[in-house]
């Protein structure tokens, strides 16, 4: 029985929780789309559309505003991105990274090592190339052992700052701590089977089932603003989007 | 007051826009970061009230989890929230995008749709 | 703030007589804040309309719906549902929220039931005052923060006019201060004096034509 | 009579009247205006001193129409909503009849946008329509705009401008209509070049009764070049030149360009003396003044037709009456 549940999770459940997962973000991301819409030139959404004489075209609402829907180059597209990167010192100074630096760089640690620490882990890979016959380039298990800790770190951080700034505990759930479990029991696990502390069979289990959980989470939950980010970053127009905007809510 | 509510109509008012709303309330990640955005909250030294997703999921974030099964009195008590707290000038930040501005706008219109707004020039100010 | 004021009852019914189903939308923005056109305002000129037509004989109906704001198309959406019920439009925006309702549905015959008076200050509660005349050119700097434009009731740019009453008002208005009173008055009070002594040459006018404002960090998203 | 002046009695007797036009100058140059006079002398019926023209300052209107009264000949003084408000215009207005200008055009004008003091601040107090209206009731009902009483009215012949070639079309005879009401007596057009739209337009007023109420002089402006045709039909709003005019004129020699140009001119002042609505031209030859009696010759249109003036005022100084002998 337990052989079985062992089998079940190391197998067919791994392929359902990838499915889940890349199915899921698909859905997502089609759904994003599907809320939002394609800004009208005119600005003026809710208005019938009328019969556009292309020779006659006038701009009339915003004057200078609406001019141009010129067709941009892939560099062109990359303009803003490219002064954002180059004005970024002014920006900076009104961004997260001035106004709460420790959040900041703890933020950005956690979400890469989030990604990297299994992408890049041995093991992982190993187990890769068993299925696929390749793998990707591994980073040592000492640097892996390395990136957990300083992960599970930040995510100590996420929870004590959750439990003692008012501003945070002001908005927090229980689901809130529900989310964080669930992204941090796949390292602890993780780290501790690296270890092999405590039994292993237990741990291993716990790991592999807590990881598939996370994969299938993600796209139906808060987890979601893994593709959200940057659906809204690159599509919406806003203050802070990346590029054009030329979607609206 | 104790005239009931409509609750019909606000269960209606939440349907119609509960795809794009629910959205942005299943998004919000409580991270804390829309705070200093938020010109209200840093006046009010730092408030957690004034804290643009607290003011969220105060208002629209409970209607939506009561299903629009409301009283008269929640609706009173989301008021200064939604009216006094926030003066919709859309300059709050989200790293992930929520549109707080669009979800308290739409939390005043279901408190006007029951009458519930502001009547006097001091509850702006 | 943009301050409005009711257009007078006759004037708004007179607009309204040939349409049967009219929505009167309010504006929870500036007109809400100056008491002019917010949602209890709204209500209070239905029920007026609806006296008077019930004393006139008309078939109408006049329903309410107040927006959160009317120059900003992101507050529309209740609108939009409901806009194909009705024959005629009342806007209780200022001249702009009057303007985009117009521009976002251009089938609708769209009414103003506000004058547009300026853009000014609360002094007190109900009562407001003008401040800016939006010229595009601001010389507040020079002239201790009150605005020879909007105040003096000439837009004299370089002192007071003969007119000044003993009292320091204005002879166009004994009730109004001279703003070129006021301005040497407090220059004077910051021994900023100078500011005034010089001749300020004829200004270059801008508000002449439509204007837009694209802010700087948005020139590349809007123009090229 | 309205006025007692030329153009009035020439266009009242039934005669196809001209008008040209005198752009005043820039600076105290009274030479120049002179000069400009000159050749303009017996060949038009009144010409049109134009009101800082694009926006652009000259020599007053009512100041350079006085200077070629002297000359002897017949101003159309021309007055712009742009540079002053409803007092200074009804001054003006007084002014003027006062040194017996007969006639007065009546127009919004150019956006200061467009001249040599572009951030300068538009009156526009009131607008062409309701200055016609204004000098109407300043005529007709001896009153001011405010209303009271003047003594002594002005007398003068209300002119208006009227383009039949901006967009929308098929409002611009109801424009027309519109300054028809308001009290203008003659209209000038734009210059015409598209004759099958200005057709359209003419035959819409006759329909609606509105050449009866009203002369229209029908706008002619000679090509120079074909660089100025080119400029007309791509630069100036409200400007509509058929393409067809230009292949004509590049179709000849570049020496005889200007000389096409005023044969194409004449040509369309033979099909305005025949159009019915059409009373007159209103020749526009612009900084060519000293080929309009070439062109009127061309045309057929000398000798200019001598009316009796009815008698006015007795201390009535001398019309400027044109020197030609005989009438028709």
């Amino acid at each position: 029985m337990m052989a079985q549940f062992v089998l079940f999770i190391k197998g067919p459940m791994v392929w359902i929780a990838f499915g889940v997962f890349f199915g899921g973000l698909v859905v997502q991301a089609w759904r994003f789309i599907s809320v939002t819409r394609k800004k009208d030139p005119d600005y003026l959404p809710g208005a019938p559309k009328k019969k556009k004489n292309k020779k006659k075209k006038t701009k009339k609402t915003l004057g200078k505003a609406v001019a141009k829907p010129k067709r941009k180059g892939i560099m062109e597209r990359l303009q803003p991105l490219i002064r954002f990167a180059d004005k970024s010192y002014d920006n900076l100074e009104n961004s997260m990274f001035f106004t709460h630096p420790v959040v900041a760089v703890v933020s950005v640690i956690f979400h890469v090592f989030l990604f990297v620490t299994p992408i890049f882990l041995l093991a992982h890979n190993e187990l890769f190339r068993k299925a696929f016959g390749f793998s990707l380039p591994g980073l040592s298990d000492r640097t892996t052992d390395m990136l957990t800790i300083i992960f599970l770190m930040c995510g100590a951080f996420f929870l004590f700052r959750r439990i003692f700034t008012k501003r945070v505990r002001a908005i927090t759930t229980l689901y809130d701590y529900l989310v964080l479990l669930v992204t941090l029991t796949p390292f602890i696990t993780g780290f501790l089977a690296f270890r092999q502390w405590g039994d292993y069979q237990t741990v291993m289990i716990v790991h592999i089932v807590s990881g598939e959980l996370m994969l299938i989470f993600i796209p139906f939950s808060k987890l979601g603003h893994m593709i959200y980010f940057f659906l809204y970053r690159l599509l919406i127009g806003s203050e802070y989007s990346f590029g054009q905007g030329k979607r609206a809510w | 007051m104790s005239t009931p509510v409509n609750r019909d109509q606000i269960k209606r008012m939440l349907k119609a826009r509960k795809s794009r709303m629910k959205r942005y309330l299943s998004h919000c990640m409580h991270c804390g970061v829309c705070a200093e955005s938020c010109f209200l909250y840093m006046k009010n030294d730092k408030d957690p009230q004034y804290l643009p997703s607290y003011k969220v999921l105060n208002s629209l974030g409970k209607l939506y989890k009561k299903g629009g099964r409301v009283d008269r009195a929640f609706l009173l008590k989301i008021k200064p929230i939604v009216w006094k707290n926030c003066v919709l000038c859309r300059r709050c930040y989200c790293p992930v995008g929520v549109d707080v501005p669009a979800m308290i706008a739409f939390a005043r219109s279901i408190c006007r749709s029951q009458g519930v707004y502001p009547e006097e020039t001091q509850s702006w100010l | 703030m943009i301050v409005g004021e009711r257009k007078p009852l006759e004037e708004i019914a007179k607009m309204m007589q040939a349409y049967r189903k009219v929505l009167n939308i309010g504006c929870g923005g500036c007109t809400s804040m100056c008491l002019a056109g917010g949602q209890k305002e709204v209500s209070q000129l239905n029920r007026d309309l609806e006296n008077h037509f019930q004393d006139q004989g008309g078939d109408i109906r006049i329903h309410e719906l107040t927006i959160e704001r009317q120059c900003n198309a992101e507050f529309f959406a209740d609108l939009d549902e409901i806009i194909a019920n009705y024959d005629a439009v009342l806007s209780m925006a200022c001249g702009a929220g009057v303007q985009f309702v117009a521009d976002r549905y251009p089938h609708k015959p769209v009414f103003p039931s506000l004058n547009t008076t300026f853009v000014g200050i609360d002094r007190d509660v109900g009562w407001y005052e003008e401040n800016c005349r939006t010229c595009g050119d601001c010389v507040l700097g020079d002239t201790a923060g009150i605005c020879p434009v909007t105040r003096c009731a000439k837009s004299l740019f370089n002192g007071p006019c003969g007119g000044t009453r003993a009292d320091g008002t204005c002879e166009v208005d004994p009730d109004t201060p001279c703003a070129w009173y006021e301005i040497h008055k407090r220059l004077k009070g910051q021994d900023r004096l100078d500011l005034i002594m010089k001749v300020r040459p004829a200004r270059e006018w801008v508000n002449q034509t439509r204007r837009s404002v694209i802010q700087e960090p948005y020139k590349e998203r809007y123009t090229k | 009579m309205k006025s007692g002046g030329n153009l009035e009695a020439v266009l009242k007797a039934g005669h196809f009247a001209i008008t040209g036009e005198l752009g005043p100058p820039r600076g105290t140059n009274v030479e120049v205006v002179m000069k400009k006079a000159q050749p303009l002398k017996g060949m038009v019926d009144a010409v049109n001193i134009t009101d800082n023209q694009t926006a652009v300052v000259r020599m007053s209107s009512w100041a350079t129409s006085l200077l070629v009264m002297k000359e002897g000949l017949e101003p159309n003084y021309q007055m712009v909503c742009r540079d002053r408000n409803r007092l200074a215009m009804q001054a003006d207005i007084l002014g003027a009849c006062a040194h017996k200008i007969p006639n007065m055009l009546c127009l919004s004008g150019d956006h200061q946008k467009f001249g040599d003091h572009p951030k300068s601040r538009g009156v526009f107090d009131i607008d062409s329509i309701q200055l016609i209206a204004m000098v109407k009731k300043m005529r007709d009902e001896g009153k001011f705009l405010g209303g009271e009483d003047i003594d002594v009215p002005p007398k003068i012949f209300i002119g208006a401008a009227a383009n039949p070639f901006g967009e929308p079309l098929e409002w611009r005879v109801h424009r027309l209509a519109k300054k028809v009401a308001a009290g203008a007596d003659f209209i000038q057009t734009q210059c015409i070049y598209n004759m099958k739209i200005f057709k359209q337009w003419i035959d819409q007023a006759n329909d609606m009764g509105l050449t009866e109420k009203v002369y229209v002089l029908a706008g002619v402006t000679p090509f120079k070049s074909l660089g100025m045709a080119r400029y007309m039909q791509k630069n100036v709003p409200g400007m509509d030149v058929p393409n067809h005019m230009i292949k004509r004129l590049k179709g000849v020699l570049k020496k005889q360009v200007a000389s096409e140009g005023i044969k194409i001119a004449c040509e369309q002042i033979e099909e305005f003396k025949e159009m019915q609505g059409v009373a007159g031209i209103h020749l526009m030859a612009i900084e060519w003044e000293h080929k309009v009696p070439q062109i009127v010759e061309q045309a057929k249109m000398l000798p200019r037709p001598q009316v009796p003036q009815e008698p006015q005022e007795p201390q009535e100084p001398q019309e400027p009456q044109e020197p030609q002998e005989a009438g028709e």
